[in-house]
């Protein structure tokens, strides 16, 4: 019975999207009907989203459907179980938001872009995604990834007139092509050991894989699912191309769509590969200190508030791989419950990473469209004019600065406390790794508080630092409608924890791993307890203590000094008068933390500056002055050697194209040569 | 009842004793400086004349600058209730975990950097960019340095951390060093945190060397008077936490009116003790550059590193 | 029946080489032209006495038609091209005429060496016959390959051909007379196409050296 | 019967044409009624092979499974590129780059060209079908140097000289391949494939080896295998438009077709895997280096024939490959058929506004050209293999195929389509985006300039999708045959 409903429901789900596809292409001409067309079937489609996977969510059911297609050992074959189930339910609350912030929000791409093409690929990148999260053949997912992958291509390029966007798309989408062949590759080798695309026959029959294929499909994974997921060094296409695309686009890229690189390592290196070596943990693990702390060190020097934020994104998926990878080292040794712990880790970050980033790029969506820029240093002073915006984007702030009382915290602390399980439990190179982790983490948590500060801080306070956020307007209701429920969502999935928790128990224990093992965290509502009172934790307490002692001080010094006068002044000039000129920059606030880190950072340096006002100046001329804005060291080290190498390689290739006839004429004749040397004996 | 009482005294207690532990500081520096130094109690009147005078406000402050006062004493508030003082037998389940105190310090902190950029003068800026360069250094020492005894304890909760290493008889030397190491590398933090030499000057005024001043340079008022009042309670949240976790002998262990007092005794004089050394250092060490601050504090977080490798 | 003998045949053959070796060698375009008639006219001799053997009338018709468009119209066509544009000399070789002789040496060692000899399982009787066109068919490539001007391609295609007919007709692949026929013709619609493109070349470039024209490339 | 009108019909076109004078239009009609006579007869024969297996008309015409599959991809890619010339031809009238008399050539010669592979085809004799082959060379060469530029001759040069030595070493080998038939059949007689075939047990395994080198090596000229490519990308450059599109979409495939007849035989003879080795040697080799080409391309219609060349790579090392690789080759035969046309209308629609081949001097066809930019745009991500076109799906079939034993081949070619992709978007990209410097009037040309693209697109979305079950058995039947 439930099977049929969830069916159906899942059908309505991907027709919305289709009919929001097709219908806004058809009312390409109407603006307001493409908009609507769009974003409501978007909005339907991902609440039918939410109807199926908390269904399955929680009646704990498998939902699998399969359909022969015309081509051989391809079937539209869907697997629904819990994990899927979990991150249908994110892609579909977060689409869910972000159709309704998209009813607004496009209004400002009226007359300038085509609305219908927006609503197009708008629809089909989300059905794109519930598709990889719950396709069940190799094939059917490659398809759907790349389909993903080309609307997520075209929502980035869609402002086309600018040329920055254009270059964004293309990196996008070459690296992501070079990562997909890699998962082509990853698949093509389980298909060569099980003889089969289909996850669930793969998964029956793989368990005589060897070593070596097992680890070659680990690396290839890591690699393929990694570049979408935006892990450090193969993260470069991320900070232009989350930016590129409209905010609430942005905020589906940053908030759902690189999750789907999580789903997989997860669906590969937990549910479908056996028996996980100790060494991919480690790998695991690595990646996720370096992607963090690297991550939001970049984000810390960003100006585009887009960008800061997509950098962000590589820090927290950095922090989710400190889950996973604890979960995978805690699998190998044998340690379920610690393991079910990390990956309650993972996956309660991955949601609550959802949450914020969605918000926070919403947030910067408003800021953008009251601002028309997306410097940093042109802002500032928009808590006065956009009061609200600046109030969900605080709470998007304190959240993925990991601030208790919102969910940033608790998924944070949970990582933690898998990561101090680590430390303390085993060899010494496994210590050795836990505690790269840990304070990788902790120095990434310090750094985010510093980040979203100066991003909270430079954009929504002091003085306006231009003309365009002097005359700032808040953002229409429909965008703050979606960014408020997200901020009510990051205090509900705060408050929550314990009941949240125990979902995601059941869901980690759905993997076949992890069956009869229990969980090392027992959860009540009002608080989490991990094993042998390690710790225990309660977000509810949090909340409660922090609301009931502020209103209580705030009342009793409102009660002890009513009488005194608030007199306004002007902030303390020192005798002169003070302009935004001289508040603090952007790039002065993190100058301090980019010059501490500049051997991790490798900020660009300019010599000989010259001031306009050199002759008033003491020194007239400074030397060195560190920019910190250009850190290209992949491409340098990296992409561009690769690149170089191709060419080199492409131009040696040139020169069979010489334009001579008798030289082609002797290829043909060392050809037939050679071929009856080599082959006729 | 009793326990109710005892409820309320760790409620208040650090509230109630940050300025005269404050004033002691103040004291034992002025002394050691030659001069005769004001009361201990005065940073007491000080609160109070402070909350008693009207306020001057600048026209360009948000709401984030007229809340971070409130947001801030409450959240020490908070943290002094949540941390063993004199008994470990109270099972404060809700907030006593260190890394919930951690965070939970780092959320005021937020506040009061936000604050420091709200009214858009230039010295709050450059203070703010300041704290938060040195409490994202700092975090990593303290929390390893916490996390040192966590490990030792089996258990990350701050009060039962107290009562575990009270009664370890601590088998291996190792396990001294260990602890050892992790305490210079509290103190290290300890001093960043609280904005002590060589770190930070909490008496000056001056654009070169402020850290923490900068930002509050707008508050005046009942405003500047929670935010004193909240550093106060911020030190001596430190100070009960060095002394009760890392040397936390005489901690009461049960609600026993004698153990509870005598305790309570043993508390106010290693806290006085502590004070004590704070002054002391800080008169002997010069501030260092603030770019050298970084070096100070990644050693607090690795002498915390090998800490843990020994403890294991 | 002295003509019929093998003898005989493996003389026409080493004509038909030895024509190829020339190609190579000559200075004129008109002296290539006239080594081709030599060579289209040994051919045909051939085919003649392989068709006096096989005492088949339509074989003989395709013979005369070969005789016709390979030794007349061709030639014809060739002669009056060069009359036309005055291209009297033939462009150089890349090879000096130590190695263009050594190469074919090479050549010809190469084709009868070991491996090649099972092909010869076609026809046993008539081993070096048939090895001697195979090495002419290796000459013919080689002197496309070797020369530069468009003329000595087209008449080292066509005697690239020639070797072929010939060898096919020594191994008794021999097909229905009228595809033959349709062969031959299709040989005389390429030869009036080529030459079009010669005098095209000459017009557009001013020299038939295949290697001033160099501007498709990468 | 019905096979008479099919091939006659467009050799009626191109003789009717000869004494047409001065009226374009009348040019215009014989064409297209006979390419419209092609598609019904095509589908005519088509039903029949479906339903019988095969289809055959005296010893002369047979049509197999495979052939069918060819027919029809002759006689869509006929009809489209015959009325898309129409367009095409009359533009450029218009802007005085051809007179009459270059407009009649054209016709005949296209009549001729599009007569050639049908004969090439159907035919069930391996001489007429070398015949046929040759003369789509003999009858392409003057449209390659259809606009009389140096290099156009110099490309139409090449293209003639390089596809006679490949052919006639190619008949050589055909010609070898008659030795199993030397005192079997009637001497005289016509000799077909089946007779070859019946036959392929007594063929020396030497000679039936030597035979093949030669046929692939031959018609691998003609069907643009590296390294006897070299003629392709100058050729197809060269050519008009919608000439370049059948060179590139139609007649490699034809070519292909002729080679598949041969390895039929020899796998017979020595076995399958001789031939499929070499197959997957001129594969790779074709697929690597294209890529490269396509990376440093500046020059679009090149670019076209580059990828082309990647694409016969990848039906050789399909049926290399073997198993479910064949069928991808087959099915990416009609795909690559299918796709190519639009790249090269395309490129035609742009050629005519911007006046240059050169990839640095097209910017912001976005603007000028909107539809074409769509068309340019699904076709380069149907050519590169993007889903939901089908190419993808082809090209994991290759994949899987050759994974099992020859997983390093398969890794090569795999990061060869990720250094194809990368090439052609950057081009792709940097045409359809970004600003023109130069003022060029907006908007489309006339309608017969896209429609023929988007029927052509229609098609692809719908085979990409379903793919009707009359045509897997076709292939299935195909791959049972080859």
């Amino acid at each position: 019975m439930i099977d049929i409903l969830v069916k159906i429901s899942f059908f309505f789900m991907l027709s919305s999207f289709i009919i929001g596809a097709v219908g806004s292409l058809v009312f390409m001409r109407n603006n307001w009907l493409a908009n609507l067309c769009g974003n409501l079937f978007a909005f339907a489609g991902s609440a039918f989203g939410i109807i199926t996977s908390a269904v399955i969510l929680i009646t704990g059911s498998v939902i699998s459907c399969s359909l022969p297609t015309s081509f051989t050992l391809f079937t539209l074959s869907l697997h629904i179980d819990s994990l899927s189930a979990f991150f249908l339910f994110i892609i579909s609350l977060i689409s869910l938001l972000c159709s309704i912030y998209g009813i607004g929000y496009i209004t400002h791409f009226f007359n300038k872009y085509n609305i219908g093409t927006l609503g197009f690929f708008y629809n089909i990148f989300i059905a794109g995604m519930v598709l990889v999260v719950t396709a069940n053949n190799g094939l059917f997912f490659l398809i759907v990834w790349e389909i993903m992958s080309l609307a997520s291509y075209f929502l980035v390029i869609y402002e086309h007139k600018d040329k920055e966007n254009i270059k964004a798309g293309t990196l996008y989408f070459v690296m992501t092509h070079i990562g997909t062949a890699f998962i082509i590759f990853a698949f093509l080798l389980l298909y060569k050991t099980t003889g089969s695309f289909d996850f669930t026959i793969i998964k029956d029959n793989i368990s005589g894989i060897s070593p070596f294929m097992k680890n070659s499909i680990f690396v290839l994974t890591i690699i393929g699912f990694g570049t979408k997921a935006g892990i450090i060094p193969l993260h470069t296409w991320l900070p232009g191309a989350h930016p590129a695309a409209p905010s609430h686009v942005s905020a589906l890229m940053s908030g759902v769509m690189i999750k789907t690189g999580i789903y997989m390592f997860i669906r590969i290196f937990l549910d479908i590969l056996p028996d996980a070596p100790l060494w991919w943990g480690y790998t695991i693990l690595i990646i996720g200190s370096i992607s963090s702390l690297l991550g939001i060190l970049y984000a810390l020097i960003e100006h585009d508030i887009k960008r800061l934020l997509a950098y962000s994104s590589i820090e927290n998926i950095g922090i989710i791989l400190l889950g996973l990878g604890s979960a995978l080292v805690f699998f190998s040794l044998n340690m379920k419950s610690f393991a079910i712990m990390g990956l309650i880790a993972a996956l309660y970050h991955t949601l609550n990473h959802s949450i914020f980033k969605a918000l926070l790029f919403m947030g910067a969506g408003s800021v953008i469209s009251g601002t028309h820029t997306r410097n940093i240093e042109e802002y500032g002073g928009l808590i006065k004019t956009m009061p609200q915006t600046a109030f969900l984007f605080l709470i998007g702030s304190m959240a993925v600065s990991a601030l208790p009382p919102f969910n940033g915290f608790f998924s944070e602390w949970l990582t933690f406390q898998s990561l101090f399980h680590g430390i303390k439990s085993f060899s010494f190179f496994t210590q050795l790794i836990f505690i790269i982790a840990a304070g990788s983490l902790i120095f990434t948590g310090g750094l985010a508080a510093a980040c979203f500060v100066k991003a909270f801080g430079i954009t929504f306070l002091a003085r306006p630092r231009s003309e365009a956020a002097k005359h700032a307007k808040e953002s229409s209701f429909t965008l703050r409608i979606g960014m408020a429920s997200l901020a009510v969502l990051t205090l509900f999935f705060g408050l929550f924890a314990g009941p949240v928790s125990s979902m995601l128990s059941r869901i980690s224990k759905s993997l076949c791993v992890f069956q009869d093992s229990e969980s090392a965290i027992s959860t009540q509502f009002h608080a989490v307890k991990l094993q042998d009172d390690f710790a225990i934790v309660s977000m509810p307490g949090i909340l409660i203590s922090l609301v009931l002692f502020i209103t209580g001080i705030v009342i009793i010094i409102y009660l002890l000094t009513r009488n005194q006068k608030i007199r306004k002044g002007i902030t303390w000039d020192c005798g002169t008068s003070l302009t935004p000129r001289m508040e603090i920059t952007d790039t002065g606030f993190s100058r301090s933390l980019i010059t501490i880190f500049g051997g991790l950072l490798k900020p660009s340096r300019q010599s000989d500056i010259e001031y306009h006002d050199a002759n008033q100046r003491y020194f007239q001329k400074l030397n060195i002055a560190t920019l910190g804005t250009r850190h290209d060291i992949y491409n340098t080290y990296l992409y561009k050697p690769l690149q170089g190498l191709v060419t080199i390689i492409a131009d040696y290739v040139k020169t069979i194209q010489s334009g001579n006839i008798n030289g082609y004429i002797l290829y043909i004749f060392i050809a037939m040569m050679s071929l009856l040397l080599l082959f006729v004996i | 009842m009793k326990l109710i009482i005892i409820c309320i005294i760790q409620l208040i207690l650090v509230p109630a004793l940050s300025p005269f532990f404050v004033g002691i500081v103040r004291k034992v520096k002025a002394r050691l400086q030659n001069r005769r130094g004001a009361s201990v109690f005065q940073p007491y009147s000080d609160i109070w004349k402070l909350l008693h005078k009207d306020e001057v406000i600048s026209e360009d402050a948000s709401w984030i600058f007229r809340y971070t006062p409130y947001i801030l004493f409450s959240i020490t508030i908070i943290v002094g209730a949540s941390i063993p003082l004199f008994v470990t037998t109270f099972t404060n389940y809700f907030t006593s975990d260190f890394l919930v105190v951690v965070y939970l310090l780092a959320l005021g902190t937020f506040f009061l950097a936000l604050a420091g950029l709200d009214v858009g003068n230039a010295f709050g800026g450059f203070g703010s960019s300041r704290e938060m360069t040195v409490s994202a250094l700092t975090e990593a020492g303290l929390v390893f340095s916490i996390l040192v005894l966590a490990l030792t304890a089996h258990t990350t909760n701050l009060f039962s951390i107290a009562s575990h290493i009270e009664s370890l008889t601590l088998h291996s030397h190792a396990q001294y060093v260990s602890i050892c190491l992790a305490f210079i590398g509290f103190i290290i933090a300890l001093l960043a945190e609280t904005g002590r030499f060589p770190f930070d000057n909490p008496s000056t005024h001056l654009e070169l060397t402020m850290i923490h001043e900068a930002m509050i340079l707008e508050y005046s008022g009942k405003r500047l008077a929670l935010i004193e009042w909240a550093s106060a309670n911020k030190l001596l949240i430190f100070i009960s936490l060095g002394s009760n976790l890392f040397l936390p002998w005489g901690i009461a262990n049960s609600i026993d009116s004698a153990d509870i007092i005598f305790s309570l005794v043993l508390f106010l004089l290693k806290v006085t003790c502590f004070c004590v050394a704070i002054a002391a250092l800080e008169s002997s060490i010069a501030k260092v550059r603030y770019f050298r601050i970084p070096d100070l504090l990644l050693t607090s977080f690795i002498l915390s590193v090998i800490a843990i490798i020994l403890v294991i | 029946m002295f003509l019929a003998s093998s003898q005989f045949l493996y003389f026409m053959e080493i004509m038909i080489f030895v024509s190829v070796i020339f190609m190579h060698m000559c200075k004129k375009n008109t002296s290539a032209v006239f080594l081709y008639m030599f060579q289209s006219s040994m051919l045909t001799l051939l085919l003649i006495i392989i068709s006096i053997k096989e005492a088949s009338l339509p074989f003989a018709m395709v013979t005369v038609f070969t005789f016709i468009i390979k030794v007349i119209i061709a030639p014809v066509f060739f002669l009056n091209l060069v009359k036309r544009h005055k291209f009297k000399f033939a462009v150089s070789t890349y090879l000096n005429m130590p190695m263009t002789l050594l190469t074919l040496t090479v050549l010809l060692t190469i084709t009868h060496y070991k491996f090649l000899k099972p092909l010869v399982s076609l026809a046993p009787s008539k081993e070096n016959l048939l090895l001697l066109s195979f090495a002419t068919i290796l000459a013919s490539i080689f002197l496309i390959i070797n020369r530069r001007g468009a003329l000595s391609q087209m008449v080292g295609i066509l005697s690239l051909e020639n070797g072929i007919v010939s060898f096919a007709s020594l191994a008794g692949l021999e097909e229905n007379p009228g595809l033959q026929i349709g062969i031959t013709f299709n040989l005389l619609v390429w030869v009036i196409i080529a030459t079009v493109f010669v005098s095209m070349i000459y017009r557009k470039f001013g020299t038939l050296n295949v290697t001033t024209m160099k501007d498709l490339k990468e | 019967m019905v096979i008479i009108f099919l091939i006659s019909a467009p050799l009626l076109a191109a003789i009717l044409s000869l004494f047409v004078r001065r009226n374009s239009l009348l040019l215009e009609v014989f064409t297209i009624t006979a390419a419209a006579i092609e598609l019904v007869t095509g589908l005519v024969i088509a039903y029949s092979v479906h339903h019988k297996g095969s289809y055959s008309f005296t010893s002369y015409f047979s049509v197999d499974a495979l052939g069918i599959i060819l027919v029809m991809i002759i006689a869509v890619i006929g009809f489209v590129a015959s009325w898309y010339s129409i367009s095409y031809v009359r533009e450029e009238a218009k802007e005085d780059i051809i007179g009459f008399s270059r407009v009649k050539q054209y016709y005949i010669f296209l009549n001729l060209f599009l007569f050639a592979m049908l004969s090439a085809v159907v035919t069930t004799s391996p001489i007429i079908m070398w015949v046929s082959i040759e003369g789509t060379t003999l009858s392409t060469a003057f449209l390659v140097s259809f606009y009389n530029k140096p290099e156009a001759i110099d490309a139409a040069w090449k293209y003639l000289i390089i596809n006679s030595v490949g052919l006639l070493l190619g008949f050589f080998g055909t010609l070898l391949f008659f030795s199993p038939t030397i005192g079997v059949s009637d001497h005289h007689g016509m000799i077909h494939w089946q007779t070859i075939l019946s036959n392929a047990s007594t063929f020396n395994p030497f000679v039936a080896k030597t035979a093949f080198i030669f046929v692939l090596i031959g018609y691998g000229t003609k069907m643009g295998l590296v390294p006897m490519h070299t003629w392709l990308p100058d050729a197809h450059s060269n050519a008009p438009v919608p000439i370049s599109s059948l060179l590139s979409g139609v007649l490699l495939s034809v070519a292909f077709y002729a080679i598949l007849h041969f390895k039929v035989i020899v796998d017979s003879s020595v076995g399958t895997e001789f031939s499929q080795t070499l197959l997957i040697v001129f594969g790779s080799a074709s697929v690597l280096i294209a890529s490269f080409f396509i990376l440093i391309q500046k020059d679009y219609k090149r670019l076209f024939a580059y990828s082309s060349i990647e694409h016969m790579g990848i039906m050789a090392l399909g049926f290399g490959f073997g198993g479910i690789g064949a069928f991808a080759a087959i099915l990416h035969m009609i795909y690559h058929s299918l796709a190519k046309p639009i790249l090269f209308f395309s490129a035609g629609n742009i050629f005519l506004k911007y006046h240059s081949k050169e990839i640095a001097n097209v910017r912001g066809t976005l603007s000028v050209l909107p539809i074409t930019s769509i068309t340019l745009l699904i076709g380069f991500l149907t050519i590169t293999g993007v889903p939901p076109f089908g190419i993808f799906i082809t090209k994991l079939y290759l994949l899987t195929a050759g994974i099992k034993e020859h997983p390093v081949v398969t890794a090569i070619v795999l990061f060869s389509f990720a250094l194809v992709f990368a090439g052609f978007l950057r081009h792709v990209v940097s045409m359809i985006f970004g600003r023109n410097g130069e003022s060029i009037p907006k908007g489309e040309l006339n309608t017969g300039t896209i429609l023929p693209s988007i029927v052509l697109v229609s098609i692809l979305i719908i085979l990409g999708f379903y793919l009707p079950s009359s045509i897997k058995l076709l292939i299935e039947t195909a791959v049972s045959n080859y």
